[in-house]
């Protein structure tokens, strides 16, 4: 069993809480150990990057050290804002002139963790064929949507995963489940971030361009990897729809749940019903029309 | 440092006299460093005066033992500089001496020598500014060093070390 | 033990030499306990052969100095038989590598070695001059010196080069003689200490020890003459004067350059089998100075001279990848 | 800013602001060519006073006031898509957010109200060591005067059962304070004056 | 030695910083100078004189000039030593100017360090020797590596010139890039209209041997004497035989090979001649493609052959030949530009390059000349260029620019309207590089008279909406993103060095730079040659050109090799490495690292081995004498003894 310590950050515990539940199923179907970070803080997220660039590095430093002290070198989290905040931390403890005021700071340096997404995690190391091979409820028939947002591949250097223009690795795991995922032009466009609360006319404006271009391609939902996505995305679909005066109706799963989903993990233990956009459209089984067309066309 | 305080180094507009008797050999290849050196030269680039310059024609030509030579017997410093690694005229000389000279200086404080007072380089013919740059920085270096005392020049002089070894 | 191996030794060359030109190894000295070289032409001198903790000597100096072999043998003649522990093996293939011999030349005999006595420290303990038997029981030294029986462990007085061995089985061989030695060293780290001891001491130090212990040096070149590589010989360039590069003056700066130019020379190449420090007689330990060269060798490119008949020794060859600086 | 269309390029330029943006973003800026990619891929320009192209372009000219009173800075999402794309390799969302911190250091915040969001957010962590979304949202309406702020969001979050009413504690608070304490002091060494530090109320518009 | 010193004060670019009286002087001391003056302008008719009236008067054996730099000064100096009797490698300079004057303005240091530099030189003269060239024959044939119109040029000229010509080309047609061109800027003529003739004149010159389908093996030599091995791939089709009646590709039945000619737009047969002007116009197989080859039961060629030229069991060959200079114009390749994800990364049809424009334009392409989207074959309306995909780009490794990118541009805009009057062609740019004869002001017809829209930007992204492209850039003179939707998006990609540059570097011994550009011998003035004697530049191999610099560069090339092909002997550089051969311990090590072969084993009486150097091969770079153990083997004019010479006279 592979063990990997788990730094969840503080949108699973709130408003994303399902994409934890998900994320937890899902690993623990394929046998990955998550250790959660003991007494884990927030990372600081982009208030603390535009704050100090130390405060950010420290706090989710922190973090990093508790889990190399409980023995784990690989740290996943499935939130990319959290990601980025661990991979600057790093950065931070191996730039020579930091150094030492991190590991003042810190307690101790956090040299060859490594810092992984869920998305990389399910990519790597379960990877799409085993899933492939796992799947009891295929999404044959469904469209859906690889969305990455801008964080989880950029920039290359710091991401070093996938292609920081066209990332491969959500469509592929989607595809694993059975379901199609189109080219999606806006995979790593952004959908206005945190400005949710403070400017949600660019939520409007930077989502509903990519709701709109999703649905264009005929997806049936949009699939994402970060809980802030998901938020502006389905959340605030309705915001969206009023100032784009527009009518969107599209479920916003987190990847976790749509491979849940595909393995016959209940809808209700993957918490697909704290979706506010409902995800009924994902529990049509069309796996046997899928086979009938096939039987028809042969 | 020693009780006279800091040591004075000709600075690089050259106003002030090398009053230390510094000596720094620069063995420069023909094509690039020697043109780079030229170069600034041309552009009147301003540097300390305590470099003479050797012209070999690539730093492949260069015996590490020439560089051995020279701090045994007391000159203050050994620049080396040659082409860019790729642009060598001859392709590859400076391949060859990069081995070698990078072995050589990683040898040299095993026997005691400061492999401060050894440098090589790779400066163009067209880098006069990297070129004093490069003069600059390394007679600073040397400067701070000191004259290089050599090794001793006379036989039966005291020791105040044991070996350990024996 | 040593008995059993001897007989082997005797009987695989006895077995061999009609074969051969000659075969080279190592025979009791006059003085009881050190060897010297033996050159077997003859079935009759089998028996002279010896081997063990004694025969210290790297002995394949003997097919490339004067009088010099062919390195590629006229039609027809035979090969030459030589003994070789681990450490001269390596020479072996140094010398093989460099084209000085072929492989088909010569006929190994391979001793794998538990290390051999440096006598310089054995001369600490005994008065060397009244030896009368030396014998070697299992790990001890039993040394008779008419008054007294010294029982000496033999790993208190084995050859400095012995404790970082890391071949005492010979790489290349046609038959070996005897059950394989275990490396007393598996790692850079164990093998290079001296290197290191020294390393640790303050620049000033280091000035200050090879001083002192060049000093010593009279310039006799036995370290040159006694090393295998050194194939120039009376064209070396410390007594040349197209080009000049040393004068007869006695100065430190003259020694130094000496022992600078053994050392080039040999950077890359050197086997580390330590013949120069045991051919010294000022005791200097000349072999350190290789040492280093030989660490930096093994740590920056990965490599050590004498392990493999088809490597290119590093300085005589580059990679564009390398790093500088 | 009202934009001045003319410019006194030698007494305007401030050599020592190219110098700080460089060092505090570990860009060399003047590797920009404004070759407008950055624009081009930014999906804030529509929002911006001055595009990223012309924010590097003002910085290598060292026009300190009109950068660093820019709207753009503040807008910026560091979504990485200009630095994804720099054709130079200039870490272009880096230098945004060096200069974010420089608006703080030098009190030229231009959207105070994102800046007290973030000030609350930090808040929240300092006092928590999580964010403690339910309580933060109040506590920033209130601040920025604008109380019914994502309302229309509470029932149905309600309905699911995703808002909270307690915050996670985090036991070691006293590290988290210390982290705070620490990096402010050095901020403060830094920036060689006081700077605001996260809980002031002086942003209040 | 009696050796005489000339200070030269270089009025007062040497005397206004060192003391150049005292220089001569105190260089009377030295050992061996028996003579020393100063002079104001010692390069000067009168100063030359000076040297060789103090020659004979003071029966001077050796001269020292402490003056410039002798990368300035040394040839001139040398000769003037000659005049007077002297050998010209009993000459040394020590430069007091670009080391000493120029650079520091403490005149008592400058003269302590113009004194030492004297001493150096003097020390070193005391170990010069005379040095004399020898002399080796040319052989007057010509080998052009590169089949492109700057290879073409180059083997034209030569031919006319009465020597005979080895072409060696790579792909089995020659013609290169501008082959596949429809039109050239900025006079808008036919590509093949021009080159056609000039390929025929290369497969009609007697003096012309052409191997196409070919590429160097290896190469040994030296100027003047080279050999060379080709090697002649299979091409499955006996071209003595072969008419190019082009009957078997007609009947071939593998349809799907790759249309390399045409760049990947529609598709070839396994059996192909790439085009109907093709030359030479013979069929060949594409062995990844041909049924026949793969195990497969076909044949149908070797049946419909009517000269019976088909041979599937055809291996490569090797030939040799000797010739006595040697022409690169190997070419270039173009970026690859699916490195740019934000641009598709090659995954949208109907985003190409603008060599595959150029196809789509060429009368002879995969669309007979009609402009058509290659994904649905439908005519575009509104056209996309975007210049600098992969030039002026460090982020993708490369930082320079293509130079021929934004006139190709302008070319391919302005014949897009002319074949859609209709259509809106945009081009973004980031600065307009034009600066050839007429070149600006094409550009500036495209804008003024064809209705070009330029817009001074670059583009982040390019994707797909409904069946169009949107292509999302900066307009920066506005300072505002644009949005342009597309149906037809052209990459103007860069131009980047030929693939395998390198390894034919390697074989032929010539410098590359970073890029795999090949180095000239100077920039400025000896642009087409190369370091290694005898190699010389043609085309963009160098580095990026347009045709006309291409066609011109092959005809200086031609003309460099014609002054060489002037002489029957040429005379070798005596500054190479002697080997002593009493001190040789034929230890191999000077053969195994010389960078050129210029060492050998020479065998002497009684079988003993010594290294020989190779006079004429030798360039003279002393890595041999660096490595040599017994220091036999000595760098003439650079030996130990005068190299330690100079460093004596520092170690005080």
């Amino acid at each position: 069993m592979k063990r990997v310590a788990y730094y969840k950050g503080c949108s699973l515990e709130g408003l994303a809480t399902e994409y934890d539940r998900s994320t937890r199923l899902v690993c623990e179907a394929f046998g990955i150990e998550l250790v959660e970070i003991h007494d884990w803080n927030c990372c600081g997220s982009s208030p603390a990057h535009s704050y100090d660039p130390l405060l950010s590095s420290a706090l989710a430093g922190r973090n990093l050290a508790i889990a190399a002290d409980q023995g784990c070198d690989v740290v996943m989290t499935p939130c990319p804002g959290c990601l980025k905040s661990l991979k600057g931390a790093q950065e931070t403890c191996e730039d020579p002139s930091k150094r030492k005021a991190f590991v003042d700071l810190v307690g101790r340096d956090v040299d060859g963790m490594k810092t992984i997404s869920l998305l990389q995690l399910l990519y790597e190391e379960v990877g799409p064929e085993a899933i492939k091979k796992a799947v009891k409820r295929p999404l044959s028939g469904h469209v859906l949507i690889p969305y990455y947002g801008c964080l989880l591949t950029r920039p290359a250097d710091r991401a070093k995963f996938d292609d920081p223009e066209n990332p491969i690795s959500l469509d592929r795991l989607i595809e694993a489940t059975g379901a199609t995922a189109p080219d999606f032009p806006f995979k790593t466009e952004c959908c206005g971030a945190t400005y949710g609360v403070t400017r949600n006319e660019f939520v409007g404006r930077l989502s509903g361009r990519i709701l709109d271009m999703a649905s264009q391609l005929g997806g049936e939902a949009i699939v994402v990897a970060c809980p802030l996505c998901q938020q502006n995305l389905d959340m605030r679909q309705d915001q969206i729809n009023k100032f784009a005066k527009r009518d969107f109706h599209l479920p916003v799963p987190y990847i976790s749940q749509v491979i849940g989903l595909s393995l016959g993990i209940s809808p209700k233990k993957l918490g697909l019903d704290k979706l506010c956009v409902s995800p009924d459209v994902l529990l049509e089984d069309r796996a046997g029309d899928e086979k009938r067309v096939q039987e028809q066309a042969g | 440092m020693t009780d006279e305080g800091p040591r004075s180094i000709a600075p690089a507009d050259g106003t002030a006299a090398d009053t230390q008797g510094i000596k720094i050999v620069g063995f420069l290849c023909n094509w690039c460093s020697y043109g780079g050196a030229d170069t600034a030269g041309v552009c009147r680039f301003k540097q300390p005066t305590d470099l003479r310059v050797v012209r070999i024609p690539c730093t492949g030509r260069m015996d590490p033992l020439f560089i051995a030579k020279s701090l045994i017997y007391g000159v203050d410093g050994v620049l080396v500089s040659g082409c860019h690694p790729r642009d060598c005229h001859y392709a590859v000389g400076n391949f060859y001496a990069r081995r070698r000279m990078e072995a050589f200086k990683a040898f040299l404080p095993f026997m005691g020598i400061d492999t401060r007072r050894f440098k090589y380089t790779w400066v163009s013919a067209s880098e006069g500014q990297q070129w004093q740059k490069v003069v600059t920085e390394f007679s600073e270096q040397i400067h701070e060093l000191g004259p290089n005392p050599g090794v001793r020049r006379q036989t039966g002089e005291n020791s105040k070390v044991s070996t350990g070894l024996r | 033990m040593l008995e059993t191996d001897r007989n082997q030794l005797h009987k695989l060359v006895e077995e061999a030499l009609p074969e051969l030109d000659m075969v080279i190894g190592w025979g009791q000295s006059t003085d009881s306990f050190q060897t010297t070289p033996v050159f077997v032409r003859d079935a009759k001198q089998i028996s002279q052969l010896t081997l063990g903790p004694f025969c210290s000597q790297n002995l394949t100096g003997y097919l490339v100095k004067p009088p010099a072999l062919d390195a590629a043998p006229k039609e027809g003649a035979k090969p030459i038989g030589i003994c070789v522990k681990g450490c001269d093996s390596r020479s072996l293939v140094a010398l093989i590598q460099e084209k000085f011999l072929t492989r088909e030349r010569v006929r190994i005999f391979g001793i794998p070695c538990r290390g051999t006595v440096d006598w310089n420290k054995v001369g600490k303990l005994v008065d060397l001059s009244n030896v009368k038997s030396a014998t070697v029981e299992e790990d001890v030294l039993v040394v008779d010196d008419s008054q007294t029986t010294h029982r000496i462990k033999l790993e208190e007085v084995l050859a400095r080069k012995c404790y970082g061995c890391r071949y005492p089985n010979p790489l290349i061989q046609d038959v070996t003689i005897g059950e394989p030695a275990t490396p007393r060293s598996t790692s850079i780290e164990s093998s290079y200490r001296d290197v290191d001891r020294l390393d640790a001491k303050p620049l000033e130090e280091r000035l200050d020890f090879w001083q002192s212990e060049l000093d010593r040096c009279i310039r006799c070149y036995a370290c040159r003459n006694a090393c295998p590589l050194c194939v120039c010989q009376d064209k070396c360039i410390i007594e040349s004067r197209e080009p000049r590069w040393l004068t007869q003056r006695v100065g430190i700066p003259e020694k130094f350059l000496f022992h600078f130019i053994h050392a080039m020379h040999l950077a890359g190449r050197c086997t580390g089998c330590g013949e120069c420090e045991r051919a010294c007689p000022m005791d200097i330990p000349v072999t350190l100075i290789k040492e280093k060269l030989n660490k930096i060798m093994e740590e920056r490119l990965g490599y050590s001279a004498g392990l493999d008949v088809e490597a290119v020794p590093p300085l005589l060859t580059f990679n564009p990848g390398d790093t500088e600086i | 800013m009202e934009r001045n269309n003319i410019l006194s390029v030698q007494q305007s330029r401030d050599s020592d602001f190219i110098r700080e943006v460089e060092e505090a973003s570990g860009q060399n800026v003047s590797k920009c060519y404004q070759c407008g990619n950055c624009m081009a891929s930014c999906v804030y320009t529509f929002a911006y006073d001055y595009p990223v192209t012309q924010i590097m372009r003002l910085i290598q000219l060292g026009q300190r006031d009109t950068v660093l009173s820019s709207r753009s800075i503040w807008l910026c999402a560091n979504c990485q898509a200009c630095t994804t794309r720099c054709p130079n390799n200039i870490d272009v969302a880096q230098v945004m957010e060096a200069l974010r911190i420089m608006t703080r250091q030098a009190d030229t915040v231009s959207q105070p109200d994102i800046q007290a969001f973030y000030d609350e957010f930090l808040r929240s962590v300092k006092t928590f060591g999580r964010v403690f979304e339910t309580g933060l949202l109040p506590v920033y309406n209130m601040r920025v005067k604008k109380p019914f702020t994502d309302f229309d969001l509470a029932p149905r979050l309600l309905k699911k059962g995703k808002i909270t009413f307690f915050p996670a504690l985090v036991k070691n608070r006293k590290k988290i304070a210390e982290i705070f304490e620490v990096t402010k002091r050095e901020c403060f060494s830094k920036a060689g004056k006081a700077r605001p530090e996260p809980l002031s109320s002086k942003t209040d518009t | 030695m009696r050796i005489g010193v000339f200070v030269c004060s270089c009025g007062t670019n040497i005397a206004g910083t060192v003391d150049t009286k005292r220089v001569a002087s105190e260089a009377l001391s030295f050992a061996d100078v028996v003579y020393a003056t100063n002079y104001m302008y010692t390069c000067s008719e009168p100063g030359q004189q000076e040297i060789q009236k103090a020659i004979t008067e003071h029966g001077l054996q050796g001269v020292v000039v402490a003056a410039c730099s002798p990368r300035m000064h040394e040839p001139t100096f040398r000769r003037a030593v000659e005049k007077a009797g002297l050998n010209r490698y009993m000459f040394e300079m020590a430069n007091i100017r670009e080391h000493v004057s120029w650079i520091g303005t403490d005149k008592e240091a400058n003269t302590r360090k113009a004194l030492d530099l004297v001493r150096m030189a003097v020390a070193k003269l005391r170990f010069n020797a005379p040095l004399f060239s020898s002399k080796a024959p040319v052989n007057k044939r010509l080998l052009v590596i590169g089949g492109g119109v700057a290879g073409i040029q180059a083997a034209l000229d030569c031919a006319e010139g009465g020597m005979d010509v080895v072409m060696v080309e790579r792909k089995q047609y020659i013609g290169g890039k501008m082959a596949k061109l429809d039109k050239t800027f900025p006079t808008i003529d036919c590509s093949s209209c021009i080159l056609g003739p000039k390929m025929v004149d290369v497969s009609q010159n007697e003096k012309i041997t052409l191997y196409a389908a070919s590429q160097i093996e290896s190469i040994n030599g030296y100027i003047g004497n080279f050999t060379v091995d080709i090697r002649k791939k299979a091409t499955y089709v006996n071209w003595d035989a072969c008419t190019g009646c082009g009957a078997c590709v007609e009947k071939c039945p593998s349809k799907k090979a790759e249309d390399y000619f045409n760049e990947g737009l529609g598709q070839a047969r396994a059996i192909n001649i790439p085009f109907p002007q093709a030359i030479p116009k013979k069929a060949a197989i594409d062995a990844q493609f041909c049924r026949q080859l793969n195990g497969k039961k076909c044949g149908v060629c070797a049946k419909i052959c009517p000269v019976k030229a088909i041979d599937f069991e055809m291996k490569d060959t090797i030939v040799t030949e000797k010739v006595g200079a040697i022409i690169v114009a190997t070419g270039y390749d173009l970026f690859d530009y699916s490195v740019y994800g934000e641009y598709g990364g090659g995954r949208y049809p109907d985003v190409i390059s603008g060599i595959q424009y150029e196809r789509i334009l060429s009368a002879s392409g995969p669309f007979g000349g009609h402009i058509r989207r290659p994904s649905d074959g439908r005519e575009p309306k509104d056209i996309v260029f975007i210049s600098c995909v992969g030039s002026r780009d460090a982020s993708v490794g490369r930082p320079y620019c293509s130079g021929i990118c934004c006139m190709y541009i302008a070319k391919q805009a302005i014949l897009t309207k002319d074949h859609m009057p209709e259509s809106n062609s945009y081009v973004f740019y980031m600065d307009i590089r034009s600066p050839g004869k007429n070149y600006d002001e094409f550009v500036r017809r495209a804008q003024e008279e064809y209705g070009v829209q330029y817009i001074r930007g670059r583009v982040g992204k390019i994707y797909q909406r409904g069946d169009r492209m949107v292509v999302q850039g900066a307009d920066t003179l506005l300072g505002v993103q644009v949005e342009v939707e597309a149906d037809l998006v052209v990459l103007a990609t860069g131009v980047e060095s030929s693939s395998g540059a390198g390894e034919l570097a390697e074989k032929l011994r010539i410098s590359y730079d970073q890029y795999g550009f090949y180095m000239e011998s100077h920039p400025k003035l000896r642009p087409v040659e190369t370091n290694t004697a005898g190699v010389y530049l043609a085309g963009a191999c160098q580095g990026p050109k347009d045709i006309p610099s291409s066609v011109a560069q092959g005809s200086a090339a031609a003309s460099k090799v014609q002054s060489l092909f002037a002489h029957d002997t040429i005379e070798t550089n005596p500054q190479v490495a002697l080997v002593n051969e009493r001190n040789c311990i034929a230890c191999g090590k000077c053969i195994q690292v010389c960078p050129f072969g210029a060492i050998q084993w020479k065998e002497l009486r009684g079988g003993i081995k010594k290294a020989e150097v190779l006079q004429t091969v030798c360039q003279g770079c002393g890595v041999c004498n660096a490595t040599c153990p017994p220091k036999a083997i000595q760098l003439q004019h650079a030996t130990d003894n005068q190299i330690l010479a100079e460093v004596n006279e520092l170690c005080a």
